[in-house]
């Protein structure tokens, strides 16, 4: 059975049941219950996020679970590394990606490094969630998508869901599995709307989705991309080209063979992401496809990406930033020579 | 060392009384404005209002010239009146146009004028601590007498950069002052809750530099406790952590639902506790302002915000290259 | 609250001194051997000693089991064996081979055992701090009596992460001991130098909880100490900042000129200020160990030391599929 | 007049340089004098450095201008920034790269930020002095290369010396450079030796250089893998091929330019780095010359990299781990077909 639901409600869900799952799971971060310690303010009146995602949680879970943290992303990030080391499942909420500069050494030297660096005898079973992506205009440090950071960097898994199905299934993947994860969530997609599976399921990382199919190009669209990648999809279908759009879900495990074997069939491949374009989830992809699909390329790859700025506050300036429909099929018209679109 | 003559609110004089008055009903004026076009939909992302908590801007800057720095934190636009930034700039700004001080690529959150010493608003919590040790040792390389302020929430005190930068500050003795607004909330979460201190002025003690809490809504107060700590980072004396118990007017951010704030606090805070009636009071009682100078002033200052939102609205957005522009001085 | 009785060295069993001894005498020798070695090349990497701060790992983790954790820093030798970690895997892990703790992939600034509650050596200064919070953490929501110790320098102390910890364990009220090995410097830089208090313990004031400095040269000052914090900490009681006195008798790292250090200062801890001297002393003067014991104990650690190099030179290094392995549990 | 002169004394005579040039020019970072304030030790006792590169400065320029700073990576780097901004000209020293965890907000939402967030009305000429590279057996959290996160970043120059001469110009041009910058000293290349011009010079960013020409096989090098990447060539060439090599000394700018024209070439590029293999700067050269010189590629890009994960301690895996000579020439093997060097 599946319900119409919210991206930002099937986070919600996926928490709530992954923590009646297992009574070692436990949320954690800054405001998570929200309005802590206010002695008029019961329970039910607490934020649950500065975007209300996880609100009721405290509610159901009560304080000892869903715990609210002083502004220390250092020390509560820390403390959710050496929590899972020592038994706990936590789900711990970095607000905004763009605060990982308070907290990297605790993702990046500690929960990646720690299974490698003793020999396989510790385990972190850690989730992070975390917000990105532009188009709020929140500005250059509450807009940027780093996935690609963490992607980089062996240990982590990085996860990033187009929608609320994937969402719930995802994270709840996230939260069982034993190595760190770094879920992001797109603030932009939170009032998305999509059928979702009714009670406890899980999707396996490493798996790419192909939503559309098509023969004349492959399109992998990064986390909230793929609906910029769908939206080009259907004007090019208008103009007569077929193309087959993958979402990967997970850039680390990364899904090469689904990839690869679309590129194999279609000859061409765009990349749409709008985070940075250097050292980038778009170049990795495009690497990985230059060297193992060489010889079914018929044009070369292109990426869609955001310019290497800072993003701009100024809403006309921020949406010039972004991917759009248009970007991919003026770089699909270079693939393919640009009089197909002008004679369209 | 010779004793030095503490400064007194009793020093202040009229004119410096009207630049403070005139400042914070600047403040004030420019709050409420951004919270009703935000409500209208015309400003666009996350703005987080200074209103309530003028006497701290107001009271600290009033010591300051444009060679001095400030940094500043989320909650800005008070910080950058206080320091003379211009006000229909800061309007464009917030508006995203290319108008503004920042050419409408920073937003509420980033308003800067580095020509007048205010290093930014800032979105990352805590960010501003240790930049300002920056200003502070630029100050002592170059051997000016120009001193740093940083502003900082009640909840950036928790973060691991107010324990770097105090420390730094300590020993190297840089001429910084602290200045903590202590509204009681980081967001949704009380003080109370988040720290273990009861007062964060306490930690002074153990950097074994000078501490002190002053009532933040109070000018009088503030005005003297910063004017000395000014006057001690001047003479070489080494920073000062001067906490303000204060209170923000509206939300955390514009569209806050505030459900974790107690009404009476919050009436109270609006109506006899408010910074700018008791300083009105205290101008008067002290015969630095007339209610004349007071209705000339509010009127002189609803015109510049009046003249600034017609500024703004009027204002071209930015142009298309801008995107990319500004990435660097040179690539 | 009934008032609970206060843990005094003078309670110290023979047996306990005994097993002290040993585990002081296992850091000593195991320490000076990797240093031999060391100098002849035979040990790759980056090693810092811990010899000459035995009674501050030893008089701590005497009051601890398995189940209880600590954290640790770069100089974790002496942390790992009074916790419990098995010699000859430590020796491995130390010389690179696959008999290691770690299976050779960490070195010396990695060693974990997290079944014996040893969450590992650390090569990034005040990584340990937050890591001992989430220790404490799991205690508090599994409900269980264990503590979690964080072993941190003085110049640790001046990072955000102490901050950021202390302040969480206090208002979580955690079982939480931070126990700093205060030595006087962090790497060429003195304590003075580079920190504005005085006492790192002072900070505990501001924070509501217990704070101590002991002479941490002293293993009965530690021990006392450290039984009362453990025992607060097992009662819900919260967390105590526990600053010892201490002196690293070899380098910062392995190849350290020392220019910094004083020469007379060195001499006085080489002797009569050495740990394992005054604590012979000690055990001698209150009869809890008697010269012969002590003498057999010398030479059974001589024996397990010898034999933890041999294990060691003797094991072979990983193979080359451990490259790649370990990266995840599953991928 | 060229003198025969260590990487590391080429850092040094670099940093005295631009501090006689400048008196705005300061250095701050842990241990940077080395041994601060310690009675009985004169400047000249002090460390200067983990690794003495920075010995003597002290001396000369006083504890004024050479300033230990207690470890609080975020303090000292923030107040870096800021000194940017007010006026003086810091070369801050991060002791290792991997200790970014640390301090990432202040270079990466502060420093790279400030010019474009203030709308061109600020500037930060800070250079980040920072250590990185495998091959000291200094385990996971002291070998890391990453140069990749800073390249991602818009607002960040990055600059990865090879050798002592352009050790000393290219830091001396970031020094006196009004963008932030990051300059990375390979820790297995302090002792190499080279012949570096006398005084004051300066070498621009973002112009590569090519350090033997070739016409089979391009290969560009990252930081210290230049020299890998000589040593294949000096093996290929016995096989009969000659390898063009690239030095791109800037990651950030790149100098597209010569990369492609040289596989326009030879319509072969290998891309040697030490770093971690997704979203890193090999995958970044390989996305971009795929895209723009796709049509003379004669086979795959191929990348020589470190495997997916955190750099091990045991000499003998962390030399498996790094990249050689020989994984070099096989991964050429692979593009011209395995026959070539079995008859060779
Ligand atoms: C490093 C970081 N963590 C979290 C946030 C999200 N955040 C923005 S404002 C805020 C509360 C700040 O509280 P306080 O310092 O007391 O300032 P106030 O809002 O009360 O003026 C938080 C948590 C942030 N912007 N940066
Ligand atoms: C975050 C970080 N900064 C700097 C270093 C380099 N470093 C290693 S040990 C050390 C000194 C630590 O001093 P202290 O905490 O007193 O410990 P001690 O060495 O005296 O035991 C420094 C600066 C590091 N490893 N991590
Ligand atoms: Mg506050
Ligand atoms: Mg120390």
């Amino acid at each position: 059975m599946t319900i119409k639901m919210s991206y930002s409600d099937a986070i919600n869900d996926a928490i709530r049941l992954a923590m009646r799952k297992d009574e070692n799971v436990i949320l954690i971060g800054e405001d998570v219950a929200g309005g802590a310690e206010v002695d008029h303010l019961q329970d039910q009146g607490a934020w649950g996020g500065v975007f209300g995602v996880t609100k009721g949680i405290v509610e159901e879970f009560g304080r000892g679970r869903v715990i609210d943290t002083p502004i220390a992303e250092a020390g509560y990030m820390g403390a959710a590394v050496s929590a899972a080391a020592t038994g706990l499942r936590p789900i711990s909420e970095l607000m905004f990606n763009d605060f990982i500069g308070s907290c990297l050494d605790e993702v990046m030297n500690q929960a990646a490094k720690f299974h490698y660096m003793f020999g396989g005898k510790a385990k972190v079973p850690l989730t992070i969630r975390t917000i990105d992506g532009a188009g709020f205009n929140a500005a250059a440090q509450h807009s940027q998508s780093l996935y690609a950071l963490f992607t980089h960097i062996p240990g982590l898994k990085v996860v990033v869901p187009s929608n609320p199905s994937d969402m719930k299934g995802l994270l709840l993947n996230a939260v069982f599995d034993d190595d760190p994860v770094i879920v992001f969530e797109d603030k932009t997609l939170y009032g998305m709307k999509g059928e979702v599976e009714e009670g406890f399921y899980t999707i396996p990382f490493g798996k790419a989705e192909i939503k559309r199919a098509g023969s004349d190009l492959t399109i992998v669209g990064i986390g909230k991309q793929v609906l910029t990648a769908l939206k080009a999809a259907d004007q090019l279908a208008k103009k007569g080209f077929e193309t087959e759009v993958i979402d990967p879900r997970t850039l680390s495990p990364l899904d090469e063979e689904t990839i690869i074997n679309s590129v194999k069939k279609t000859g061409r491949l765009i990349i749409v992401d709008e985070a940075y374009p250097r050292c980038s989830a778009a170049t990795d992809i495009a690497a990985i496809v230059g060297d193992k699909a060489f010889d079914y390329l018929d044009a070369p790859i292109k990426r869609v990406t955001a310019p290497h700025s800072p993003v701009p506050f100024s809403p006309p300036l921020e949406k010039l930033y972004m991917p759009s429909p248009e970007k991919i099929i003026n770089a699909f018209s270079l693939m393919v020579g640009d009089k197909v679109f002008t004679t369209a | 060392m010779q004793a030095e003559k503490k400064a007194s609110a009793k020093d202040m004089t009229a004119l410096k009384a009207s630049w403070i008055y005139q400042k914070m009903q600047e403040i004030r004026q420019f709050e409420n404005a951004v919270h009703e076009i935000f409500e209208k939909g015309e400003i666009p992302g996350f703005v987080h209002l200074y209103a309530g908590e003028e006497a701290v801007a107001v009271g600290v800057c009033a010591h300051l010239t444009d060679k001095d720095s400030i940094t500043s934190t989320h909650r800005g636009h008070g910080h950058c009146i206080a320091k003379g930034c211009d006000i229909d700039g800061m309007m464009a700004e917030i508006f995203g146009r290319s108008t503004g001080l920042c050419k409408g690529k920073g937003g509420s959150m980033h308003i800067a004028d580095v020509s007048k010493g205010m290093l930014g608003a800032n979105g990352i919590v805590g960010a501003g601590l240790p930049l300002a040790i920056g200003a502070g040792l630029t100050a002592k390389v170059k051997k000016t007498d120009d001193v740093a302020v940083c502003f900082f929430g009640d909840g950036a005190s928790n973060h691991g950069t107010f324990h770097e930068a105090v420390n730094m500050a300590a020993i190297w003795k840089l001429p910084v002052l602290f200045v903590c607004e202590n509204n009681g909330f980081g967001e949704a979460s009380t003080f109370d809750y988040a720290a273990a201190t009861d007062r964060i002025s306490e930690y002074a003690k153990a950097y074994k530099i000078v501490g002190e809490t002053v009532d933040g809504r109070d000018l009088p107060s503030v005005y003297e406790a910063a004017g000395n700590a000014v006057a001690r980072a001047r003479r070489g004396e080494g920073p000062t952590i001067l906490e303000c118990l204060t209170y923000r007017d509206y939300g955390h951010f514009e569209g806050d639902t505030q459900t974790y704030k107690d009404k009476d606090v919050q009436d109270r805070a609006l109506n006899e506790d408010d910074a700018i009636l008791r300083f009105q009071n205290y101008a008067k009682s002290n015969r630095l302002l007339g209610e004349d100078e007071i209705k000339t002033i509010d009127a002189l200052v609803k015109a510049e915000i009046d003249h600034a939102i017609k500024f703004a609205e009027e204002s071209p957005f930015p142009d298309a290259s801008q995107v990319t522009t500004d990435v660097y001085v040179s690539y």
